[in-house]
């Protein structure tokens, strides 16, 4: 799988991990891949189980964890935006529909846009809270006490 | 004189207007509010609000050391609490490479189903409340309290038990524990016929949920929907089954498929899930082995950096943990994969075009437990 | 004629489901023997909590005032909550060395979660979980206790 | 002044004529009429406060609880301490609701139950008014309840109510239907729509079993349709706490809270009598026609206990019924009756119609 990856996406990265297959693949790619991945009947990754990101300090991550549930085989890709602020990566919400509220969860609390999406609003926090409290830099007084 | 606003008028047939079900409502079960679109009675779209009761506790979890998220998690989702916390040990374990001794693995496995069962008991008697039928309350609940009394005789508290601990238990369970846990399956076998009796067969309920809220299962997989929702559109998606963790590649039990998709087959895998979890505990509950009740651990527990994520099949479908290590005692990012997130994402999908009724019927039916929606 | 026949059995099903739901209830109504409420305040003098019922942490101490409790903070630093403080201090030994212990052992029962990581991590065994449960008061500085109490000394064999 | 506990009518007459001897006419009447309502609405009171009591204990008991139990022994005073409770609750009032309406409806809903209560026959002569057509009017009465509801869930300004509202007139316009047809099947057999004589025909066997099966039928048809003519479960689409919070009286809140609570136990003790005095004999003790030794002990029970016995009998069915079932929807509702019970209904009149052409009821 990890050459037939490679071979679809040139730019892909692989990275070692022991659980799954782990790739980081170049934001603009990122919907083709997906969109292949979930249609081309060899991969048939059908079933998103985990949509998150992660603040990185340089940048920030998107990671999907894929799952077929024909062949049952897993795969964890890695999407990495350019900067901090301002950064939108491509939705994947109509490839896999439980994307719409990952993503927007993803969007509420750590601020990546997702293009395309249908309905990009902060999910969990008031629509006037300011900042994405799962970001590194984020602080707030009044709520987090430092124990 | 107050200024006349013409608006073109509508066909007031077609006309929608706007009902707020919740952040107070009886059958939202929690603060959830879904805004509902409705023509007459009929449900023309539906948009969630989340977040009434969002604590942060991913963010939280950076803070702390991995045996403190042991009681974060309880309070996910609270009626699995058990199931939750084993989540977090099994990926500490996993991450640290630790072996478990076997009698942690049977009385780990015991103990997540009995909190299956009762979170399927307490799923049915707010299902029945959901349809209208009081009595199944009190019968669920009165079922439920033996296992709550099984809990709190071992380990001291009933719903949230914050009881197992990275490479164990907190403590052994109680002398009693072997009998009271048969005890209550012999009891539970007879007052399960009861459910049977006053709810699943009723043309009422039948004739109220069958056909109603339609998920396909290619819809199910899409929308994440796992659990027994999912399972009930035919979306094979038991962890236990499928990733076996614990004792469940050694015991015997069918993963509960129905292909109907509507809120009766929902109703029924639970129905069919609590004799399978019976089995499963009968299988395991005469040989425990002895042993000790913790692996050795160290005293301050860090992960080798690096990212791991462990499924495990909660009481509403999959939760998974995602934890990324920088090599500290506490986790860099922390996600909780939680199942009625994805379960609530469908809601609007499957109960449009439905009647307020129906939609309270799938609701129950997806029985969602909102603080692991909100997290 | 055939749907004029299900017309009717589909009836006489209807009413069967209807009369076995109505079978159960009314064995319940029959049998007053199953009713499972417990009488609350009545049964406060028989009411009995399990011995490992978490009711709120306390520090055991015996018939000396003597307790196990060396503030050495482990359960503070433990406690994911900062529901106990431990307020040690310094005291001058006999044989002049300066000795630590404690002064106050503060939990804050309002905010502790009961997930029992100061009982388990205390290398002394200095605390345990107390059954009681009626917990309800009108002002909440009250849920702030000392555990350790007044007067009271380290158990013996734990300060060598 | 004749006062025997088997029959009031020699009561009841001497105090009548005593007022109309010491009383003019209109003053007598006026006089007559004040005592009879009073003496209805300490009846109402006190039956609305044993049904609410009632109800609690027997769905308790089904539940596997004690119920009320705190005040009183047994939790006998409980319905009264609520009742305080609700006497001393805010009145809360809507911003943009109909003021008017919204403060008549609760008094509409209670005067159509309250005016139910004078056409039904408690024992022999005790009866405040004894109708030619008395089903008549106890059918057009009680559904004059409807109205009230429609107008609570109208002017509350609240959008759970208006539903819950339109689906209660959805709902009673379709079973007075059968209400009305299930009595009719028994007005056939009867051949009158007085209480009176219809109890009095039912002196050598109720009708019920006279009538054999249908009028077997006709009572199970009553019974349902009756249920959900009173909006209670499993047919309480028009409160539905589940879905609609509260439905028509989401917005009320103290005695106009307490005002629709009471006229829901009250329509059920209306259409229990009406089901106990039409299918069971009202207050005619059980007899069975040739045993003169059983009928003699059956006459030694008072009417009023067989009136009040067989009432309960009838509204523990109903109570039965909300604690067991779940809750129907609205298009199920409609469907239970215009394809089940108006057919149902329509053919059973035919058959009793035939069955006493032919003569063959006993």
């Amino acid at each position: 799988m990890k050459e037939k990856i490679l071979s679809l996406v040139p730019g892909a990265e692989f990275q070692e991990n022991k659980q799954y297959v782990t790739f980081i693949i170049p934001s603009d790619k990122m919907r083709d891949l997906a969109m292949k991945l979930k249609n081309e009947t060899e991969f048939s990754f059908d079933y998103l189980f985990c949509l998150t990101g992660v603040d990185m300090l340089k940048y920030l991550e998107v990671v999907y964890h894929l799952e077929s549930t024909i062949h049952k085989h897993e795969l964890v890709l890695k999407v990495r935006t350019a900067e901090r602020e301002n950064t939108s990566v491509d939705t994947v919400c109509d490839i896999w529909k439980t994307a719409e509220f990952h993503e927007r969860e993803i969007y509420d609390l750590l601020g990546i846009k997702f293009n395309h999406h249908p309905d990009m609003r902060r999910i969990f926090l008031d629509d006037d809270w300011k900042g994405h409290p799962l970001r590194k830099d984020y602080v707030d007084e009044v709520n987090i006490v430092e124990l | 004189m107050k200024e006349v606003i013409n608006l073109p008028v509508k066909n007031i047939e077609e006309e929608e207007y706007h009902i707020n079900m919740g952040p107070q409502h009886p059958s939202t079960h929690g603060v959830l509010r879904l805004v509902i679109s409705l023509q007459g009675e009929i449900v023309k779209n539906l948009k969630p609000h989340c977040g009434y009761i969002h604590r942060g506790i991913e963010k939280m979890c950076e803070k702390d050391t991995y045996p403190q998220i042991i009681h974060l998690t309880d309070r996910l989702d609270y009626l699995s609490a058990h199931i939750n916390n084993h989540a977090v040990c099994l990926l500490v374990e996993k991450a640290l490479e630790v072996e478990v001794p076997e009698r942690v693995k049977y009385l780990r496995t015991i103990l997540d189903e009995l909190n299956r069962i009762a979170s399927h008991q307490l799923w049915w008697c707010s299902f029945g409340m959901d349809m209208g039928g009081l009595t199944c309350f009190f019968y669920g609940l009165r079922d439920r309290e033996h296992i709550l009394d099984i809990f709190e005789e071992s380990f001291g508290s009933r719903l949230l038990h914050s009881y197992y601990t990275p490479g164990g238990l907190l403590q052994d369970v109680h002398p009693n524990f072997q009998k009271r846990v048969k005890d209550f399956i012999k009891y539970f076998r007879k007052k399960i016929k009861d459910y049977d009796d006053i709810l699943t067969g009723n043309i009422i309920l039948q004739e109220r949920t069958k056909g109603i809220g339609l998920l396909t299962k290619e819809e199910a997989i899409s929308y994440g929907v796992t659990g027994p929702s999912g399972r009930a559109s035919g979306f094979a998606c038991d962890v236990r089954k499928h990733h076996p963790y614990g004792m469940y590649s050694k015991v015997e039990f069918n993963e509960i498929l129905f292909h109907e998709g509507d809120t009766f087959a929902r109703y029924m895998v639970r129905m069919h899930e609590m004799r399978e979890s019976m089995k499963i505990i009968e299988q395991l509950i005469d040989d425990i082995p002895a042993g000790n009740h913790t692996a050795k651990m160290k005293a301050i527990i860090k992960l080798p950096a690096g990212e791991y994520y462990q499924r495990v099949e909660a009481a509403r479908g999959e939760f998974g943990v995602y934890v990324v290590s920088d090599g500290n005692k506490s986790p860099y990012r922390m996600k909780f994969r939680s199942p009625n997130f994805s379960n609530l994402s469908a809601l609007d999908h499957i109960s449009r075009e439905g009647k307020i009724a129906d939609l309270v019927a799938i609701g129950g039916s997806l029985d969602y437990v909102i603080p692991d929606i909100d997290r | 004629m055939n749907s004029f026949l299900k017309y009717f059995t589909d009836i006489f099903h209807a009413i069967k489901s209807l009369l076995t739901g109505m079978k159960v209830t009314g064995r319940y109504f029959f049998s007053p023997w199953e009713i499972v409420t417990q009488q609350y305040p009545e049964n406060r003098k028989k009411l009995k909590m399990f011995d490992r019922f978490k009711g709120e942490v306390i520090m055991p101490h015996n018939e000396r005032n003597e307790h196990r409790c060396t503030g050495c903070g482990i359960c503070e630093t433990n406690c994911p909550n900062g529901s106990i403080e431990v307020i040690p201090v310094k005291i001058d030994m006999p044989d002049g060395k300066k000795k630590r212990i404690i002064d106050k052992h503060i939990y804050h029962l309002s905010m502790c979660t009961f997930c029992a990581l100061c009982i388990k991590t205390c290398p002394s065994n200095a605390l345990a979980w107390g059954q009681e449960f009626e917990h309800a008061v009108f002002d909440r500085t009250k849920l702030t206790k000392i555990l350790n109490q007044p007067g009271s000394s380290i158990l013996k064999d734990i300060d060598e | 002044m004749a006062f025997s506990i088997y029959d009031f009518t020699s009561f009841t007459q001497s105090v009548d004529k005593f007022l109309y001897d010491s009383l003019s006419p209109f003053w007598a009447l006026i006089v007559e009429m004040t005592i009879i309502g009073l003496l209805v609405l300490v009846f109402y009171a006190l039956v609305g406060l044993f049904l609410v009591y009632a109800e609690r204990k027997v769905c308790a008991f089904m539940q596997n609880r004690v119920g009320p139990n705190r005040v009183g022994p047994y939790g006998i005073v409980q319905t009264i301490a609520d009742l305080f409770k609700l006497l001393m609750k805010e009145l809360i009032y809507i911003k943009n609701a109909d003021k008017l309406l919204f403060n008549i409806a609760p008094f509409i809903v209670i005067i159509a139950s309250f005016m139910a209560i004078a056409a039904i026959p408690f024992a022999k002569g005790l009866h405040a008014i004894d109708f030619d057509i008395g089903i008549l009017y106890v059918i057009a009465v009680s559904s004059l309840g409807v109205v009230g509801i429609l107008l609570a869930g109208w002017s509350s300004n609240n959008k759970y109510s208006l539903i819950g509202a339109m689906r209660s007139g959805a709902q009673i316009v379709s079973y007075e239907l059968s209400v009305g047809l299930s009595l009719l099947t028994i007005i056939i057999l009867a051949g009158t729509m007085q209480f009176s004589a219809i109890v009095a025909g039912q002196e050598n066997g109720w009708f019920i079993f006279k009538g054999h099966i249908p009028a077997f039928i006709a009572f199970i048809v009553f019974l349902i349709a009756s249920t959900a003519e009173t909006n209670r479960g499993p047919f309480d689409l028009a409160e539905a706490e589940s879905e609609l919070t509260a439905g028509f009286h989401t917005e009320y809140s103290g005695i106009k809270f307490a005002f629709f609570f009471l006229a829901e136990y009250m329509n059920m003790f209306i259409v229990a009598s009406i089901a106990a005095t039409v299918f069971l004999g009202g207050w005619m003790p059980f007899h069975v026609g040739g045993w003169e030794g059983f009928n003699r002990v059956m006459d030694f029970i008072p009417p009023v206990f067989w009136y009040f016995g067989k009432t309960a009998f009838v509204i523990f069915m109903m109570m039965w019924f909300k604690w067991t079932f779940p809750r129907l929807r609205i298009d199920q509702l409609l469907n239970l009756e215009w394809k089940y019970l108006l057919p149902i209904n329509l053919v059973n009149i035919l058959v009793m119609a035939f069955v006493v052409l032919m003569g063959w009821h006993f």
